[in-house]
């Protein structure tokens, strides 16, 4: 294991630290926990949390900021957090006008942030949770336990945040979360492997040609495996099996993300956004906006997925609104 | 507090530790790879935590403490389930107390698998610690019915969970991440039944040794 | 070699066109050419160009924009820009009021730029150039050609950039990015090596636990090579060789920059800024402001450097400024 | 354009071609591993770019032409250093119009040669394609002072630049990308050096084949 790291038993805390550290303007950490807070709270409005296993940097805790979250949850590497930091952050943003949980499907996550909702309830905070399930991957696990969430999940915050800034009360805030869920969807592939610290080998082994197809961003198996194809290729599979899923006519619009999953290069990010957005034109498909780079990463992880995001008017409006984190700045 | 207890409870972070790397990835095959390290972080937290407790401390609370300190320290899925099963465990000791031993437990155990399944939403066949545990508390009854003594009571759940154990790797998972290979869970078994059927296997134990002394 | 690429020859015009693709609204690329130019051409301001080989994104082509740069030209990867590009840039940004070049410290660099200035300046183009050299790596190679130019080349961008907004005279332009170039020091490591699309495989080989010291950002070999210390020790020594070389007194300010070179996960620069900035505050120095992240990459290299600039009342003013490109918003 | 000519460069771009991998890993060992790819870019771009010419093209123009087109395409050191050489040997073709073909062969290598010291600010011993090239030059005016004939002149060229090739392994490199590596330079031979030596011994191949006709 090559890391630059000190013990695998402090990742989670070191980066803390170092995230406050770098940006205090931005956040604070929430004393003896593992939340990432705003650094001034903002006054009356409804409050948005997410979170899950650290490791998946700038997410969750470089979304923090105005137009987006309040706080977040980090979790061991690649495990989602436990109820009492999920509860110490939902006290920690409270302005009184509830606060939102932003899950991504996993049944951990799920679970440990139920279990939180549930204790901040008894407290008397008004707490809504959504859950974000954007993984075409999985196409027959609807009968199970659904999709999972990836890095759609980013356009989740950011439209959500947006809502929530504007002053929208938790219904409202929660109505958008949930129209942003339903139109987002995202595949992905992976080329190699991530080392989780505290297990000191890679999760698994692709051959040298090899990709997974539809890899979970915890190193959970996708659907299949095959050669590397061409990025032109690639982009063309997984935009089809999208589109398949949910289908967006000519003349309508979308916001598109191309997510590093933090070992490939801005190269082939953009490479791939070439494709995309030429398919997308060909289709006379609109995007409004496009955004590449590693938002929803797994660690050092080759690979990528495209997200699509399904635009009417008012989640237009919210995508395009002002944002400013650690991890996205936008005027 | 107690330090019978202790020493159930040392013995089972050791097997857990012990175990860690085998769960971890027995975790990587069909899961994410980190349940034998969830299990150990938590285990390792409640053999501490439990010292800090008075020596009074009786079953139900030394219970709770356990299901709270997994709960806060294990995340993932198995965090909450095995809490929730220790939480739910501990009202049935309360409930219960006053009752004979080998009774006690079986409502325990009872209570703890009423717990996973309320927080996992998960039954039998769904490749998930639901399919050690109930078949175990299924066949500890059935020693209780037949008015086996307590050991063999939990000989015959123990014997239970592993075959559990065996037919989780002759099913496709339903609940949790495993869930999302489909048929290419088969052959594998599920990491979560496995570790409780050692939790059980390390309580058999324990329970052997006290009536030797 | 695995890459999400179609074919080698074309990976830095699918590259390009995948940039202007994503950001429409802050780049275009100048017809026929390598060279990214703000989409809304200023007026009556000194432009910016800076550029290089590629595979160093999002350098330089994803700081084109307002407040940093005007120009980037992009070179073959880890190949200077041949000087018709880099001639067509300038001739693309000028607005009358003058160009100055932001080169990187390399023989090639240097040559190909500067043919590119003579042939601006027989068009009666106003040209100017400055040479970014803060790599600490190399201590004696001052009496040869001098230090490379690696990542704090993005803080002379950032702060030349603001100067150049504000209005400033290329005079003025020149000397704010002379006095950030003798304010900025930055040193770095190498986990992996990386693969150069054209070439096909690793440039260079690391032994499982081994680091090169001062790696260069196109594979140059460093100093030495040494087994991966922890992440306090290394960030340790790298800070400690930085203020060797530039002294920074208690109570004087800087801006930091944690740069990943494209292969490291985030988790682990926020875990080495962690570090960087209690070194600093220990010693009485303050940080204004840090950005961490992948801004001057070398593909999938894994490996990070430290930069560190020397802020005085000027400097800081224009290190705060807004920035907005596709890749640094700043407000 | 002149066939001869032709003729010679895309001999000269198989020769390159040829090489790329080795002139690559020449400069992988005391540079950033591009030299063959960024040369063969070059001369595969001046075979196409010639080929443009009117059949009329003099000397000066092809020369012209190439380093053009090499200065256009190569990128890097290499690029401006060689294209410049070209460009400095098309004027020196020009100003030599008339002269017997061994003089004005001298003085394109001497343009050549002052070109690139000009555009790299280089001397002879900082392991560069000097090392190769002002040997050659000084060999070449030897011959020619001694009466040889032009093959004959450029066969000891071609000599002493296989010398200067070999002197660079012994030196530590002041110019240039190896330079960054100090007296990790030391035994490795300089990649440009070794291309500029290549090209020398395809054009002595080319004028010997011309004379043998
Ligand atoms: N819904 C559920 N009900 C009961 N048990 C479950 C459920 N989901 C997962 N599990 C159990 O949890 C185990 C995985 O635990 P662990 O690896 O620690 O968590 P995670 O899946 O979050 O990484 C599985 O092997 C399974 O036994
Ligand atoms: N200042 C200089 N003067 C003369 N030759 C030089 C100089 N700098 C570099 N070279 C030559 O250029 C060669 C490297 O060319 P190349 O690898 O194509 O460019 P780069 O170093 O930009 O990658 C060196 O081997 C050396 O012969
Ligand atoms: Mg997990
Ligand atoms: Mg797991
Ligand atoms: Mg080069
Ligand atoms: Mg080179």
């Amino acid at each position: 294991m090559k890391k630059i790291i000190n013990v695998p038993e402090e990742v989670v805390q070191d980066m803390l630290q170092g995230i406050t550290a770098a940006h205090p303007q931005y956040v604070k950490q929430v004393e003896g926990t593992s939340v990432l807070v705003r650094a001034v709270k903002p006054e009356n409005k409804v409050a948005l949390v997410s979170g899950g296993g650290s490791g998946h940097e700038p997410a969750h805790g470089g979304f923090v900021g105005k137009g987006m979250l309040d706080g977040a949850v980090a979790g061991a590497v690649f495990t989602s957090p436990t109820p009492d930091q999920v509860y110490e952050a939902v006290k920690a943003v409270d302005t009184g006008k509830g606060v939102l949980l932003i899950i991504k499907n996993y049944t951990g996550d799920v679970m440990n942030f139920e279990m939180a909702a549930e204790m901040a309830q008894a407290d008397g905070i008004q707490v809504e949770k959504v859950i974000v399930n954007d993984d075409v991957a999985v196409e027959n696990s609807t009968w199970t336990i659904g999709r999972r969430g990836i890095a759609g999940t980013i356009l989740v915050h950011k439209l959500t945040g947006a809502k929530a800034e504007a002053g929208a009360d938790l219904a409202e805030v929660k109505r958008i979360a949930e129209k942003t869920i339903a139109n987002v969807r995202s595949f992905g592939i992976a080329l190699s492997s991530c080392t989780v610290p505290a297990a000191g080998k890679p999760s698994f082994t692709l051959a040298d040609n090899e990709v997974e197809v539809g890899m979970g961003i915890h190193g959970e198996p996708g659907t299949h495996r095959e050669t590397l194809r061409t990025a032109d290729e690639t982009a063309t599979y997984l935009v089809d099996k999208i589109l398949q899923d949910m289908p967006v006519k000519a003349g309508e619009e979308v916001a598109v993300l191309i997510n590093g999953l933090g070992g490939t290069p801005a190269m082939e990010l953009y490479i791939v956004n070439k494709k995309v957005s030429e398919i997308l034109k060909d289709q006379g498909i609109k995007t409004v906006k496009t955004y590449v780079g590693n938002y929803m990463t797994s660690l050092e992880m080759a690979g990528f997925s495209i997200s699509l995001l399904k635009l009417d008017s008012e989640l237009k409006e919210l995508l395009l609104a002002t944002a400013d984190t650690p991890a996205l700045v936008q005027i | 507090m107690n330090t019978a207890m202790l020493t159930l409870i040392d013995a089972a972070k050791e097997k857990i530790l012990a175990q860690k790397e085998w769960l971890t990835s027995l975790d990587a095959a069909i899961g994410d790879g980190d349940h034998g390290i969830n299990m150990a972080r938590g285990f390792e937290a409640v053999a501490t935590k439990v010292r800090t407790l008075p020596p009074e401390a009786e079953l139900p609370a030394i219970l709770k403490t356990v299901g709270m300190t997994l709960i806060s320290t294990v995340g993932g899925a198995s965090g909450p389930l095995y809490g929730t099963a220790f939480l739910r465990a501990a009202d049935q000791a309360s409930k219960s107390a006053g009752l004979p031993a080998a009774a006690l437990l079986g409502n325990i155990l009872a209570g703890a698998l009423q717990g996973i399944k309320d927080r996992g939403k998960a039954t039998t066949g769904e490749k998930t610690m639901v399919d050690a545990l109930e078949p175990a508390c299924v066949a500890y009854d059935r020693g209780l019915t037949e008015g086996k003594p307590l050991p063999v009571c939990l000989e015959m759940a123990c014997e239970a969970a592993r075959q559990g154990v065996e037919y989780t790797k002759t099913i496709i998972a339903t609940k949790g991440r495993a869930s999302y290979l489909g048929e290419r869970s088969l052959g594998h078994q599920d990491p979560g039944a496995t570790s409780l059927c050692l939790l059980l296997e390390i309580l058999s134990d324990f329970v052997n040794r006290q009536e030797v002394k």
